[in-house]
């Protein structure tokens, strides 16, 4: 649906066939898990088995010996990385730690943390070599929990880490002096909250926990490294984000960014989880040392204990409204397990949290605590899930003690163009109430849930977006079409979407433009393929390089016409002179005639866009519980979203589904399942239980197109928020439908039956 | 150690297909390493994903699950041989035209299962589809775009009979 | 004179009040005004080997995220906010 | 996966001389959809894998009305639950193999497997137990039959004894007004391991219990057969009163751990809750039969 005016497009907003499409259903395009290369080596790596342990010394002698071995390296061949912060999606790390991450050093922090690497002529030689190295670990108690890491009597797992209070996750910050396991304290704070509950007649105050969960992508992480004899690298993988990869490689190796090139290969799914580098580097070094390329690819086992997943939490939330239901203060806390190293997504959760509302007074404190597990990475609007959460579940409650509908009251105190969010700034002009009066309307709503042990549950959430820099560039074909370089990897469908904005403004079909994705010595600096800032970002750099090229064919046409170029104008893919209407050619026709009139045309353009305009979305979900065995089935979906002006309508359609499926199986079956010595218990997608086509419905969605003003096409992020609500919103829904109020993800059907046995028992 | 490879003689789409293999290397591993048939693709390798599905004289089975040398004298049917020189088949129409893959790791494994459950059932329900593919995981589309052109392709099929 | 947002962590900087009032026409003049004013600032908010807003910072005029903005210009009533960058995680 | 050896055995006999050749490092592979798996994971380190496949024995799928089913050992499950004669006979039996796995696993993982690998989650196991079904094994010192409840001794491991092969399971004809039903609980709708899981059949005279057996899933260390909460049933009438006092009974029997699929109190609540349901879906089998 379309809520505001729009402008009248002829090929933004229709839904195309990608132009990758066919290479991808006949299995011809090439992921990085495909990429192979004639004399490559197969490289395999060591993993700590204990969550916390120091390293006494790494034997790899025996490794070494078994024929087919060629390398083994470990930490004590990583070059020591400078002590600065780096950009690594919400989340953040600093290169020293990263390098650590990548190969762990004097102790190894989680289970599955690297410790040494090999490469050997076969994947099954490389894995018998594994065994083959001894490594004397001295095992250490391992901190497990975040508020329990908080406390003074616990190892610290970076001896020296001092607790530093900060405003952003970069941010040197005030140090404390206090030596403790939570790495940053932050605090967003509006108004006065103390005198916000004063004024309210009813506060919910609870708390709430979520359990790690990983982004789950099928395609493993992977990297295959060539380290020539002139010292230049080139790495063939599949990321998030080439430039930031080439840089993070630079600083972990100390070797010159300008002889590393990241080559990008098709993405088998991200989700954020491919932002950081991983075995790009143990690749590169184990490729110097031997000379072949040398190819690394993770079990789905590894990718579980060693990669990047979204923190857990522990929260507390309390909220106030006045009797007529307006909310005048909001309290949290959050404490956000970073993983082994500092810097999870805490301040995107905190700014994320209540956003969706227009509350004058908020305080949120939060913390950012290392623990003895994987060190989290970015997962679709990192931090927000979880700190939506608690925030929807609370005022929900508050609804109801109010006595209003959960979908009146939020539209009741639906933040709008305007309002202040919690970090001070005025929302700038968004679609959050229409996301909200569109369900209102919606058959959905009004429709009968039908049964007994069935709820309905609403939820909303907040994404900021981000903007980041992008470079693209294109050639002008004699025939008409486009050949158009990208350099921001495709994990969903963005290269089509930019041809799109592409075709549009030549007015040329979506056919005609073939877009590519370059490397990153082909290309200009592009930003991570994240942030749901792809199409945005790129939709500049296509208005940047089109506009250029409108300029250069007006003046081979004013050529043709034997006129001045601000004679000729163009308009609906159609060059023109102002002065003698008869004097008109198409794009495609002036495209014919550029060889004549000086020669072909290509252009190139870098942007750094502003205004990446914020995401908000509600969703609501009917459930049936099953009281004696806890199962929750999901009957019916319908998630509305502000989506800006879509540009390709099926893919626009595809990540807000996507997105509440992965926040499905966040609120009711994935987690990390720990034992108490830091060991997953579930790393296999048999027992970490992402859900399968019998586990959904069809998921309807309400899409409302409220152009962001301050992009040239009306681009607003779309790939990420969807994944926030689900949590909330399921967690009402199973209130409504059996009456037990679950704060402790996953909502799982053992604990529903525990909650429902209390229950029971309490009324008795 | 390498060891002694064993000489496994194959059907594969249609071709005989002849490859050497060690007893330790999967029918996956195989595909993919040995005979550079990337399409088949892996995401567990522990039989929970169906991104490795192939046909195997008829049934579909997670390819890493079954060893390259089980494979002898066996018909198999990989995503690389699911369209013909005419054209693509309608599955893979389908999922193009209902926009049903988005990173489309998981698309290979999908497509050879569809097709083995039309092939049986030209008018699955769209409850069988769910349960027929239960095993393929995706985590980028929630499934749903997939049932839509599935369902599309069982129709395509069945006007042109 | 443009309004400033103090992050709630550096509010301690200037005696606990949320917004304070600084003189400049770029973001760089004003985030010197309010380094000389209130000092810390600079060094929180700027990386003086690359002369750029420090990595992960991202400054808002007027509710717009300005990505690179050290030499942004600043309108006489513009809102100016330092928050934390937004990268994200899309599939 | 470390170096092996595969051998694909052309009889029974040498399947049996070629396992025991090699004692506990070699183990027979069938559909190979869990052994495959432990090799790769290390959990289990062999020199030699004896594939069962090309074995006629091993491969043939026979029903008689009067005689009852054998299923040979290497007979994958679609082969049993795509039989309508065989569908209809063994209900409880077919419950259990139309759920093992997704298709891909069902098209390939047999019965006679699930069996020898003796999970205690083994989703025929407590359906073949029910059904009050046979293991025909063979082995250097001859034949031998074992009824299934007595087949698994502890996780993963068996009866079976070095160079012992299963050959067949044979499942008796069912009689009059029987049914049977195997149901589990999983968090997701497929692709899971039974977090409980309960087999039961019924032979009933008019709404008489005459006999009922009943085995658990995931409760106990091995499959749990239920004798006493069979028993409990039997010369009763088939009331709910009566089918709760037999879930009961089978709570009682069953010995579960927590672990990540579930804790034991909830895993306690659910033997209860399925037995309930599994003995009233075989009760109105066993009227429509």
């Amino acid at each position: 649906m379309t809520t505001v005016d729009k402008k009248k497009y002829k090929v933004i907003g229709t839904s195309p066939i990608r132009h990758d499409g066919a290479d991808k259903v006949t299995g011809r395009a090439v992921y990085g898990i495909d990429y192979h290369m004639p004399g490559m080596l197969w490289g395999k790596i060591l993993r700590s088995p204990h969550a916390h342990a120091k390293i006494k010394s790494i034997d790899a002698s025996k490794a070494l010996a078994l024929p087919g071995v060629h390398a083994v390296v470990t930490g004590k061949d990583m070059a020591v990385a400078a002590d600065i912060e780096v950009e690594a999606g919400e989340t953040s790390l600093n290169y020293m730690h990263l390098s650590d991450n990548v190969m762990a050093r004097d102790k190894a922090l989680y289970k599955g943390h690297a410790v040494a690497a090999v490469a050997a002529d076969t994947q099954h030689i490389a894995e018998e070599a594994l065994a083959l190295i001894d490594v004397d670990y001295e095992v250490l108690t391992p901190v497990l929990n975040g508020r329990e890491g908080m406390k003074a009597d616990v190892p610290l797992i970076h001896p020296d880490q001092t607790t530093k209070v900060m405003a952003f996750r970069f941010d040197p910050g005030t140090d404390t002096g206090e030596k403790s396991n939570v790495a940053g304290r932050s605090q967003l704070k509006l108004g006065d909250i103390d005198a916000g509950f004063k004024e309210a007649d009813f506060i919910v105050e609870r708390e709430f926990t979520t359990s790690w969960v990983h982004q789950g992508y099928i395609e493993a992480q992977n990297a295959t490294a060539h380290w020539n004899n002139d010292d230049n690298i080139t790495v063939w993988n599949s990321s998030q984000g080439t430039f930031n990869q080439r840089q993070l490689m630079a600083e972990i190796l100390k070797h010159p960014v300008s002889q590393i090139k990241m080559v990008p290969l098709e993405i088998g799914g991200g989700f954020g989880g491919k932002i950081p580098v991983y075995l790009e580097v143990p690749a590169a070094m184990l490729s110097k040392k031997t000379g072949h390329p040398v190819k690394m690819t993770m079990t789905r086992t590894e990718v579980f204990e060693g990669t990047g997943p979204a923190s857990a939490a522990q929260m507390k939330a309390k909220v106030g409204a006045t009797k007529d239901g307006r909310i005048t203060a909001a309290y949290a806390e959050l404490v956000f397990e970073a993983g082994a190293f500092p810097g999870s997504a805490v301040g995107a959760g905190a700014q994320g949290m209540f956003t969706a509302y227009n509350i004058e007074n908020i305080l949120i404190d939060g913390y950012d605590v290392v623990v003895n597990k994987p060190k989290s990475a970015a997962y679709r609007s990192p931090g927000t899930p979880q700190a939506c959460f608690p925030a929807e579940a609370v005022i929900d409650e508050l609804a109801e003690l109010v006595g209003m509908d959960p979908l009146d009251f939020r539209i009741k105190n639906a933040a709008k163009e305007g309002d202040r969010r919690a970090d001070g700034v005025q929302h700038p002009e968004m679609g959050n109430l229409e996301c909200m009066e569109a369900l209102k309307a919606s058959d959905h709503y009004k429709s009968d849930l039908g049964g007994p042990n069935r709820g309905r549950g609403v939820a909303s959430g907040y994404w900021g977006n981000a903007g980041m820099p992008a470079s693209c560039s294109i050639a002008i074909n004699a025939d008409g079409t486009v050949s158009l370089a990208e350099g921001s990897p495709d994990i969903g469908g963005s290269r089509t979407s930019i041809a799109m904005m592409c075709a549009e403004a030549f007015g040329i079909a979506a056919e005609d433009v073939h877009p590519s994705i370059k490397d990153t010595d082909s290309i200009g600096y592009n930003g991570l393929t994240a942030g749901s800032s792809t199409t945005l970002r790129n939709g500049w750099a296509v208005f940047e390089v089109t506009n250029q090229a409108i300029e250069l064919i007006k003046a081979r046409a004013a050529r043709l016409w034997e006129t001045e170029p601000e004679n000729v104008d163009f308009a609906d893919g159609v060059f023109f002179s102002k002065a003698e209407k008869e004097l008109k050619l198409t794009f495609k026709e002036m495209a014919g005639k550029l060889m004549e009139t000086g020669g072909p045309i290509s252009v190139a353009a870098s942007v750094a866009p502003r205004g990446a305009g914020p995401s908000f979305t509600t969703h609501m979900v009917d459930v049936e519980v099953d009281p004696e065995t806890g199962k929750v089935d999901i009957l019916r979906y319908t998630a509305a979203q502000d989506v800006g002006t879509m540009i390709h309508h099926d893919y626009v359609e595809g990540q807000v589904q996507g997105g509440t499926a992965q926040g499905i199986g966040w609120a009711l079956n994935e987690e990390y399942f720990y034992d108490d010595k830091g060991q997953m218990l579930n790393s296999s997608y048999l027992d970490y239980r992402v859900p399968t086509m019998l586990d959904l419905p069809m998921l309807d969605t309400i899409l409302v197109e409220h152009p962001n003003p301050d992009h040239p096409f009306g681009v607003r992020g779309v790939a990420e928020i969807s994944v926030v609500p689900p949590l909330g919103a399921l967690a009402n829904a199973i209130y409504a439908a059996v009456g037990v109020r679950m704060r402790d993800l996953p909502m799982a059907p053992h604990k529903i039956v525990k909650a429902l046995q209390e229950k029971n028992g309490k009324t008795k | 150690m390498a060891a002694v490879k064993t000489h496994v003689r194959t059907t594969l789409n249609g071709e005989a297909t002849e490859y050497l293999c060690e007893p330790n290397q999967s029918l996956l591993e195989v595909l993919r390493d040995v005979l550079f048939l990337t399409g088949t693709k892996e995401g567990c390798n522990d039989g929970n994903c169906g991104a490795c599905t192939v046909n195997m004289d008829g049934r579909i089975v997670d390819s890493c699950l079954v060893l390259g040398v089980e494979a002898e004298g066996s018909d198999i049917l990989t995503i690389e041989g699911v369209a013909t020189p005419e054209g693509l088949h309608p599955i893979q129409q389908a999922f193009l035209e209902n926009a049903a893959l988005q990173c489309g790791i998981c698309t290979p494994g999908f497509i050879v299962a569809s097709k083995a459950l039309l092939e049986k059932e030209p008018n699955p329900s769209e409850a069988r589809v769910r349960h027929w593919l239960a095993g393929n995981l995706c985590r980028c589309t929630g499934y749903d775009k997939i049932v839509k052109a599935v369902v599309d392709a069982a129709n395509t099929m069945g006007g042109k009979k | 004179m443009a309004t400033v947002w103090i992050p709630t962590p550096y509010r301690d900087l200037v005696g606990g009040v949320e917004t304070v009032v600084v003189a400049g026409s770029t973001v760089r003049q004003i985030t010197r005004n309010l380094d000389t004013a209130y000092p810390g600032f600079w060094e929180r908010l700027v990386d003086d080997e690359t002369d750029r807003i420090r990595p992960g910072i991202a400054v808002v005029i007027n509710g717009v995220v300005i990505g690179t903005a050290l030499y942004e210009p600043v309108g006489e009533n513009d809102e100016v906010h330092y928050l934390p960058a937004i990268a994200g995680g899309q599939s | 996966m470390r170096p092996i050896e595969y051998v694909a055995a052309k009889t029974v006999q040498e399947a049996v001389k070629s396992l025991a050749e090699k004692g506990d490092a070699a183990r027979p592979l069938a559909g190979g959809t869990d052994i495959i798996v432990q090799l790769r994971g290390g959990r289990r380190q062999l020199d030699r894998l004896v594939d069962m496949k090309a074995i006629p024995e091993l491969n043939e799928l026979t029903y008689n009305a009067s005689s009852g089913l054998r299923i040979g050992a290497a007979v994958p499950c679609y082969r049993v639950y795509g039989d309508a004669a065989v569908a209809s006979a063994y209900p409880g039996l077919i419950d259990a193999a139309s759920l093992i796995g997704g298709i891909q696993i069902q098209g390939r993982g047999s019965i006679g497997g699930n069996l020898c690998n003796a999970a205690p989650s083994g989703d025929t196991i407590p359906a073949l137990i029910a059904h009050s079904a046979v293991a025909e094994i063979a082995g250097p010192g001859g034949n031998r039959e074992v009824p299934v409840e007595d087949f698994c001794t502890a996780p993963g491991r068996t009866v079976l004894q070095s160079g012992e092969i299963l050959v067949a399971i044979r499942v008796p004809a069912p009689a009059a007004h029987f049914g049977a039903c195997y149901i589990r609980f999983i968090p997701r709708n497929e692709m899971d391991i039974a977090v409980v899981g309960v087999g039961a059949s019924m032979v009933l005279d008019g709404n008489k219990v005459t006999a009922c057996r009943i085995a658990l899933a995931s409760v106990a260390p091995i499959p749990v057969y239920a004798t006493a909460a069979g028993a409990a049933l039997v010369g009763k009438e088939a009331t709910e009163e009566n089918i709760n006092a037999a879930s009961e009974a089978a709570q009682a029997a069953a010995t579960p751990i927590s672990d990540m699929r579930g804790t034991a109190e909830y895993r306690t609540h659910l033997i209860g809750v399925l037995t309930r349901r599994a003995l009233q879906s075989a009760i109105q089998r066993a009227k429509e039969a």
